[in-house]
């Protein structure tokens, strides 16, 4: 295979590399004989699902597995230099010096409590590089060569007082300080807006221009499609399967890759299934035509919001106006996209759709009659008829309770008579959700995340509603399993004719789901169109840097070989 | 902090003062008993149920003969203008007495707080994380020192270190090696709190990311301790050296007692049993002021600590 | 230098405590030191003193020249209110600053102080003192006859007075006047034979009339006298401090030098834990503790030179409350003398160290005290069955106490804790409740706070049964003070028993009057059988205290009164 | 992917401090957690049915057989008055219990008052109530039961009420605490968008989870709610002798520590291991009840 390079080129070179963890006799393999070279100036990408092992393989690259890891490898050479049996102090002086180490979300990943110039000097203090003076002036050189707008002051203020994208870029001056020639970077963009991970992409673009191998450890295959000469996908602690990003990103060999290709919901995956999976048994016959309120004798939209305003005071007394003149329509059996980045006031419009927060300005009409306007007295009544699918399943159950009584507790009061008559439903709505009669008596704690968002869709179904509104609902999600959910949410919508305000900051998520769509910036309304409009006609400038942004597969694989 | 803010603190600080004295004052002014003959039967040494003439005087001078609430606002009124009267078993007034004795008190509990922090901060980062062996040793301390009772601690303290081994004074000295035994049988049980939340806070912190990039730049295992850890880890302890405080001036009453050093503990137990209610006020009072500035000075300490809160 | 005991040296088990303690977990060698302090030490001196006198192990007086300088740290162990009242507690300090009029000798002999000489005029009404010359109080006032004459009227003023005075003499004193700068005359209304005795005791401590004009604030915290120290400082909660009284020159005609002490001063230390208090003598914080524990007793007869003193007056006895039941029946309270071993109980509770005092009336160390009575009511639990089966109280309940009428035989024992009970006191309390509880008796041990104590929420009839208190006098006038009718138009407060018996009082009045000593120890006698008799109290101890003295410092003396450490005469042996 | 969601919150200042706890230690004191039970089993049977541990009668007196030190006759010794230390010390645990439960009892009573009246009323209602946690918060805990002692006198109940009420504000602030995070929470939230009311979700989620936590306080509480009692008792101002207890046998046996250790020594042990056994089970709950069942 090309890959072979010569041996002694190799910056790193990794042989049936196995990592182990817990006591001896509970001994959990976690990488099982991970392979890999790097040559100088090399980009690799290690792509896989949350326990797939690829954090835990760079980590040992470094020796921080951790205490009660155990380490083996047949080769495990850097620079020539074999790393196995490396104390404690021969680790220390690789660190920094000569791997660079990039982690996910640097508000956590930077010391909140100290300045962020002394978070990056200190790699170069701990390698006693230059005095103070010289390293101060090199943290400021550092962050103007990552892009750090007023370097002397952000490198004076704290990693909280800093954007994410600002705070990404400090970490990453950090890792490049002592100018290290390989850089493992983990996950760098998963937290952030689109629009600031391509920046940053491109700044780790920048990185590996001036000759620094990179290794790049991502979920999203998107975002190594742009950057990667060489993909290996990890499954359970093994790789699956390695090559050159064009081939294995435009030819996938191995059935996994394939599938999780597949999965990620994209422009071109409109109206196809991304699970592998079978629709939903009880999902028989597609739902009868959606019976779409009726006002005056013309079909009204089940959901009619107008002019929505919402302002929140701030700890410093100043008043942001976080939803700006907000209108939408949501007709029966559609789905309506709401994209946007964070801090666009996505998730306070759902808020205020589902009448848990009160608009300061403006109205929701649900099926046609006051929804937002009437006391809650009034609403009471009314709210089985719109549900609701957080992102985050697992606050928004009652941890005391098994999936059983969460569900109970979501069935229509007077509804069903009988105590067999209402565990009769539940089962009924478990399987609509794909899940087995055995996790009714689970706690939400014992769910996986999969599953929990099952249950939490089988909940808002239990009211039989006829909006759902779906806020982030697979944004925690793997792949595959996202993959899953969203296909149930289609299988349902055809089923029973619901209607789904769908929100994500995703721009594939949205496309592949929507109908319709709205984008938001600053709590106003960018654009709204249909998704095709919007997605292949962006009218709005905000929209088209949006999807510029956006790290995509979409670019034919011949395109990329180009680049590479 | 804005105007407004140090304005409702304030208001607060004053709020709780009033209703320190308020409570106390009531409290003891409405207890069974007779207060002139309290003051009579104490000064001679008796017991006796005493004549209408005898204590006729008694009341004229204290102004018992008013009616409480006419007492209750002579007693405000003397506070609003700084007076915190005079006791009435003491013969002098009660911010004299209560100036003179509060050093020593101020100098044990401080001195407490001190031993418990470096004790807790010194056993967290030997033993936090440090394998099963170190850190069952360092957390066990902590649960056995949290529940040791100061006055057994103290007897004990006193008996080996002081009457047998002869390292420490026995009694009442506010000499520096006077005050190791009562600091530490102060400081003891509260290592044992501060510790545990130390310690928990110290863990969780080594697990996170940020820890894993400082060692990722090079950083060994006491530098990501001592540079990085113990400042998260310490924001904890110092809220609960808010609290802690009081339970000091709590221990110190019995500290005072057990190892005969001067201090407001000794002084309050006295006159709380003889029923000197401006000087139990005057007590009281002190001691919701010493709350309302610990609270303030938490609020300082976690500023300097955790710089975030200057800028939030 | 003493040639009865060795060279201060360092005690000898200091070294041994430290061996066996290095290494060893905390708890587990004070276990092991403890115990092997706690074996009896080696006996030196006497096991018990002799009746009205200090005693001591063989005190060293006078064997070496007295030297000035030093300072006595002595450790007491509480502290007053004020400095001066008619508390014995205020007695202690008063004697340092503050001199008498007379002086009170072993057996009651009564020798001169302030007062050269006195006579005292036929129909014993007229009492004319002859004051010593040229004596002034330490701010410079002269002390003549005028300042004692005010001394006197401002004890008995209603106003300011001092009611432990006016216990003593309110009920003779008529009034007091300076016939010229030496001499004083003092009016009594009846005669009073105790009155030297009386006068004697500390309360009568003469104050600078500057200090009386000054108000009660004044005579409270910085009473000024003529005596061998003058007041420094009062650190609240901690000491007082005296320095030496450089122009002394009043000390009482049984002191062992005249002039000024030989010290330099005192540091007075409150040091109310006995471990404490004893712990500081054996780590030489203080040269000289009050009231050695007893546990600790053995150990420092053999380490230190011990006195001991047991006080005149009243022993700590109970009070039964005749005036109701069911101790108003005087064979219930006769039962219940008999069905408690309180020999026994206050051997085990005092280690041994403190006397039983069976005779309820008088401590056995008052002048005219009846030894005939030191064993009434000795132990006879098969007597109290038999006296309650004859009152009436035969029936038992289910707990195993006697019932009369449906009425259970319950005793409500209130007793002031942490001032005159000490734990040693308690715990015979608590003896004694069990013992009671074998013949039937249900004992309620109430303990009261000082609070309560001093405010008289247990003084009244209706309140207790039994209470335990003492009163110290250097005389059998204390019976007068304590057995004089209760009535409405002159209440007695002190009658802690409630007990009115016109005989009692007039025998008692008659003794207090008569100034032949053999006929007025009949009379007393007469007094102390009556009220043994009637058991109207039962004795249990004698209020004894006692010192412990580091063995440089020599010549502290308790003087005979009341017992307090003198230390005028105290110098620090080289 | 991890959620960890950073924290600058700050943390509830309680009474019982302890109330933090890592798995490590948890799992490695497994063994120590059954200790623990059996001490705190053995003391809770000693207060239901001390005769069963000790069959002598914990008052009766022996005067000829006073201050012997621990043998086969008297494990734990006798104290001044021959009376057996072993047996008292059982027979101490029913008032010390008594005192150490009821005082968490009635601090928990008053705190879930004022913490649901905080947590779930207005601003106003808040302020009100958290002003006056403030100044209860301002009496120290023996300061506060002083005053009360002065004013009721010394007994049992003067004891629970005094330590009773001045840890309630501790509780009181954690309970608000917990009040307003469950209130704040998702599944909260969730009921209130399936349509439910308000005191349908306050009986159903907000009273169970905010009271979740308490389990483990109450058993942190009551041990130090005994130490506290003992301080009390060890100044004098505890239940009357001769009743067994232990703050009064400390109290007691202070005056013979130099020559009687085990009048000190045990009493004070008994505390110390049944605060510390509590503890260690508070501890073990509050992994159990905060980790979740284990998968």
């Amino acid at each position: 295979m090309s890959i072979q390079l010569d041996q002694s080129r190799d910056l790193l070179r990794v042989e049936n590399l196995r990592v182990a963890f817990g006591p001896p006799k509970q001994r959990r393999e976690v990488v099982e004989g991970v392979s890999f070279t790097l040559a100088a100036g090399r980009c690799l990408a290690i792509v896989g699902e949350s326990g797939s092992g690829k954090s835990v393989t760079a980590r040992s690259l470094v020796g921080l597995t951790g205490g009660d890891a155990h380490v083996s490898a047949d080769a495990l050479a850097f620079e020539g230099r074999s790393l196995l049996g490396l104390r404690d102090r021969g680790w220390r002086a690789l660190r920094g010096k000569g791997v660079g180490f990039v982690l996910q979300d640097a508000l956590v990943s930077l010391d909140q409590l100290r300045p962020v110039g002394k978070e990056i000097a200190e790699g170069l203090r701990l390698h006693r590089w230059g005095t103070r003076e010289t390293r101060r002036a090199r943290v400021v050189e550092l962050l103007t060569q990552v892009g750090v707008p007023e370097p002397e002051l952000r490198a004076r203020q704290l990693p909280h007082e800093l954007s994410g994208g600002l705070r990404q870029r400090a970490l990453i001056a950090a890792a490049i300080a002592l100018d290290p020639p390989l850089i493992i970077a983990d996950e760098p963009t998963t937290a952030l807006d689109v629009t600031v991970q391509a920046q940053v992409l491109d700044l780790l673009a920048q990185t590996k221009e001036r000759g620094t191998a990179l290794i790049l450890i991502s979920h999203d295959l998107a975002v190594v499609a742009r950057m990667a000469d060489e993909v290996a996908v990890m499954r359970a602690g093994e790789i699956v399967e390695r090559g050159p990003a064009s081939e294995v990103l435009a030819r996938p060999r191995h059935a996994y890759t394939r599938a999780l290709l597949d999965a990620v919901p994209s422009t071109h995956s409109k109206g196809t299934r991304l699970s592998p999976a079978p629709p939903s048994p009880l999902i028989r016959e597609p739902a009868p035509a959606a019976a779409a309120p009726v006002r005056d004798g013309a079909r009204v939209p089940v959901l009619e919001a107008t002019g929505l305003v919402k302002r929140y005071r701030g700890p410093d007394g100043i008043t942001r106006t976080v939803v700006d003149d907000v209108s939408f329509e949501l007709a029966a059996g559609e789905t309506l996209g709401v994209v946007g980045e964070s801090g666009s006031g996505k998730t306070t419009t759902a808020r205020i759709a589902l009448a848990l927060t009160e608009p300061d300005g403006g109205q929701v009409l649900l099926n046609g009659g006051p929804w937002t306007a009437v006391p809650e007295r009034r609403r009471r009544a009314r709210r089985r008829q719109i549900g609701v699918v957080y992102q985050d399943p697992l606050s928004s159950f009652d941890p005391r309770w098994s999936v059983e009584r969460i569900l109970l507790d979501a069935l229509p009061e007077g509804g069903y008579p009988g105590a067999a008559q209402r565990r009769a439903r539940i089962g009924e709505l478990l399987e609509q959700v794909g899940l087995e009669h055995e996790h009714r008596d689970r706690r939400p704690l014992q769910l996986s995340g999969g599953q929990r968002q099952r249950v939490a869709i089988a909940r808002a179904l239990a009211p039989e509603p006829s909006v759902i509104v779906c806020d982030e609902p697979v944004s925690a999600l793997d792949v595959s399993i996202q993959a899953q959910v969203l296909d149930l949410l289609t299988d349902l919508q055809a089923a029973l004719g619901l209607s789904y305000l769908f929100i994500s900051h995703d721009l594939g998520v949205i496309h592949h789901m929507s109908d319709r769509v709205l984008v938001l910036n600053d709590g106003k309304v960018v654009e709204q169109g249909t998704a095709d409009e919007i997605f292949f006609s962006p009218r709005q400038p905000y929209t088209q840097q949006l999807l510029a942004a956006l790290p995509t597969l979409a670019r034919e694989p011949r395109d990329l070989a180009e680049v590479g | 902090m804005s105007a407004r803010g140090v304005a409702v603190r304030l208001l607060g600080a004053i709020g709780v003062l009033w209703a320190a004295a308020t409570f106390t004052f009531f409290v003891q002014t409405l207890l069974p008993g007779d207060r002139a003959t309290l003051i009579l039967n104490q000064e001679s040494g008796q017991t006796i149920k005493r004549t209408a003439s005898e204590l006729a005087p008694i009341n004229a001078k204290y102004g018992f003969d008013d009616s409480i609430v006419g007492q209750y606002l002579h007693y405000l009124g003397g506070l609003a203008r700084g007076d915190l009267g005079s006791s009435y078993q003491l013969h002098e007034p009660v911010a004299r007495i209560i100036g003179d004795q509060i050093g020593p008190t101020i100098v044990l509990t401080v001195t407490a707080l001190l031993f418990a922090w470096a004790i807790s901060l010194v056993l967290t980062i030997a033993t936090a994380k440090r394998g099963r062996v170190r850190s069952t040793l360092g957390s066990g301390f902590e649960t056995i020192a949290a529940g040791l009772p100061h006055y057994w601690l103290g007897v004990v303290l006193l008996v080996v270190f002081a009457i047998d081994l002869k390292w420490f004074p026995v009694e009442g000295e506010t000499s520096l090696s006077g005050l190791v035994l009562p600091a530490l049988t102060l400081g003891i049980p509260l290592a044992g709190f501060i510790g545990q939340v130390t310690r928990d806070e110290f863990e969780k912190v080594l697990d996170q990311p940020f820890v894993t990039s400082a060692r990722a730049r090079g950083m060994g295992d006491l530098g990501v301790r001592t540079r990085h850890a113990l400042r998260h880890a310490v924001l904890p302890g110092i809220t609960l050296s808010g609290w802690a405080l009081g339970a000091l001036f709590s221990g110190a009453v019995i500290v005072e007692s057990v190892f005969a050093r001067p201090g407001i503990g000794q002084v309050l137990v006295s006159a709380a049993n003889a029923r000197d209610i401006p000087l139990v006020s005057g007590v009281v009072m002190l001691l919701a002021f010493v709350y309302v500035v610990a609270n303030l000075l938490v609020d300082l300490a976690y500023t300097v600590v955790d710089p975030r809160m200057r800028t939030a | 230098m003493s040639l009865e005991h060795p060279a201060p040296s360092p005690p000898a088990d200091t070294t041994r405590g430290r061996a066996r303690l290095v290494g060893l977990a905390a708890a587990l060698a004070i276990a092991s030191t403890l115990s092997a302090c706690g074996g009896g030490g080696a006996s030196g001196g006497s096991d018990s003193a002799s009746a009205g006198t200090a005693a001591g192990s063989g005190a060293a007086s006078g064997s070496a020249t007295p030297v000035r300088g030093g300072t006595i740290r002595y450790g007491h162990e509480q502290e007053p209110p004020c400095l001066t009242g008619g508390w014995v507690q205020e007695a202690y300090i008063d004697r340092q600053l503050l001199d008498s009029l007379v002086a009170q000798e072993k057996g009651g002999k009564i020798v001169p102080w302030l007062a050269t000489s006195w006579k005292v005029s036929k129909d014993q009404r007229t009492w004319t003192f002859t004051l010593k010359p040229g004596i002034r109080f330490t701010d410079g006032t002269p002390l003549d006859a005028a300042a004692v004459a005010k001394n006197f009227s401002y004890w008995l003023d209603p106003r300011t007075g001092n009611s432990t005075v006016q216990s003593y003499i309110g009920g003779y004193y008529a009034s007091s006047r300076a016939l010229d700068a030496t001499t004083l005359q003092l009016d009594l209304k009846k005669p009073y034979s105790p009155l030297l005795s009386s006068l004697s005791q500390a309360y009568f401590g003469i104050v600078s009339p500057q200090t009386l004009a000054s108000g009660a604030d004044a005579v409270c915290t910085a009473p000024v006298g003529s005596g061998p120290f003058i007041l420094q400082k009062w650190n609240r909660g901690q000491n007082l401090t005296f320095v030496r009284n450089p122009s002394y020159d009043s000390a009482p005609a049984n002191a062992k030098h005249q002039g000024p002490a030989y010290v330099d001063g005192i540091v007075w230390k409150f040091l109310g834990d006995q471990t404490v208090r004893y712990g500081s003598l054996t780590n030489h914080q203080s040269d000289v503790i009050y009231d050695v524990p007893t546990v600790d007793w053995q150990e420092a007869k053999a380490r230190f030179e011990v006195q001991q003193y047991i006080t005149p007056g009243t022993p700590v006895r109970l009070s039964l409350n005749t005036s109701r039941a069911p101790f108003d029946d005087v064979a219930v309270r006769r039962a219940f003398a008999y069905a408690t071993d309180r020999a026994n109980g206050v051997k085990s509770a005092f280690n041994g160290v403190i006397p039983y005092n069976g005779n309820g009336a008088l401590s056995q160390s008052t002048p005219d005290y009846d030894a005939s009575l030191a064993n009434a009511y000795a132990y006879d639990p098969g007597r109290a069955n038999s006296l309650l089966d004859a009152a009436g109280w035969s029936a038992k309940d289910g707990a195993g106490y006697r019932t009369k009428n449906g009425r259970e035989l319950t005793v409500k024992l209130v007793y002031p804790a942490g001032s005159v009970i000490t734990s040693e006191g308690v715990t015979l309390l608590q003896n004694i409740q069990q013992q009671a509880k074998q013949v039937g008796f249900h004992v309620d041990l109430v303990p009261a706070t000082p609070s309560e104590t001093f405010s008289g929420r247990y003084s009244t009839p209706d309140s207790y049964d039994a209470q335990p208190w003492y009163w110290t006098s250097p005389n059998a006038g204390v019976l007068y003070i304590v057995w004089r009718q209760n009535l409405k138009d002159s209440p007695n407060g002190n009658n802690e028993s409630f007990y009115n018996n016109p005989e009692l009082d007039r025998t008692i009045a008659a003794a207090n009057s008569t100034l032949d000593p053999a006929k007025q120890k009949q009379l007393y006698a007469r007094a102390q059988q009556i009220i043994v008799a009637e058991a109207a109290v039962v004795g249990l101890y004698t209020q004894t205290t006692s010192l412990a003295i580091d063995r440089r410092l020599r010549d502290v003396w308790l003087e005979d009164s009341q017992g307090e450490p003198v230390f005028s005469d105290a110098y620090f042996a080289r | 992917m991890s959620a960890i969601q950073p924290s600058p919150a700050l943390p509830v200042g309680g009474p019982a401090p302890s109330a933090a706890v890592t798995a490590a230690w948890v799992r490695s004191l497994r063994p120590g957690v059954i200790l623990a039970s059996l001490v705190v089993l053995f003391f809770v049977l000693a207060a239901i049915a001390p005769a069963l541990l000790a069959p002598r009668d914990p008052l009766a007196i022996d005067l000829a057989a006073s201050l012997r030190a621990p043998s086969a006759g008297h494990v734990l010794g006798t104290d001044q008055s021959g009376r057996d230390v072993y047996t008292r010390i059982v027979h101490g645990a029913r008032q010390s219990l008594l005192i150490g439960v009821g005082a968490t009892a009635l601090a928990m009573a008053v705190a879930i008052a004022l913490g649901f009246l905080s947590g779930l009323g207005g601003r106003l209602v808040d302020g009100l109530v958290s002003r006056f946690v403030e100044v209860l918060f301002s009496f120290p805990v023996l300061m506060l039961s002083l005053l009360f002692v002065t004013v009721f006198g010394p007994s049992a109940t003067t004891e629970i009420v005094a330590v009773g009420i001045s840890s309630a504000p501790g509780y009181a602030r954690m309970i608000r605490g917990q009040v307003l995070s469950v209130r704040g929470s998702g599944y909260v939230e969730a009921a209130r968008a399936l349509g439910h009311s308000y005191p349908r979700v306050i009986r159903r989620h907000v009273f169970p989870n905010a009271m979740r936590p308490l389990v483990v306080v109450v058993t942190l509480g009551v041990g130090q709610s005994i130490v506290w009692a003992a301080g009390l008792a060890f100044l004098g101002l505890g239940v009357a002798p001769p009743a067994p207890e232990w703050g009064a046998m400390l109290d007691a046996g202070r005056n013979y520590v130099t020559h009687a250790w085990w009048l000190e020594i045990f009493p004070g042990l008994a505390i110390v291991l049944f605060a510390l056994s509590v503890t260690t089970i508070g501890r073990y709950l509050q992994q159990r009840l905060e980790g979740g069942p284990a998968r």
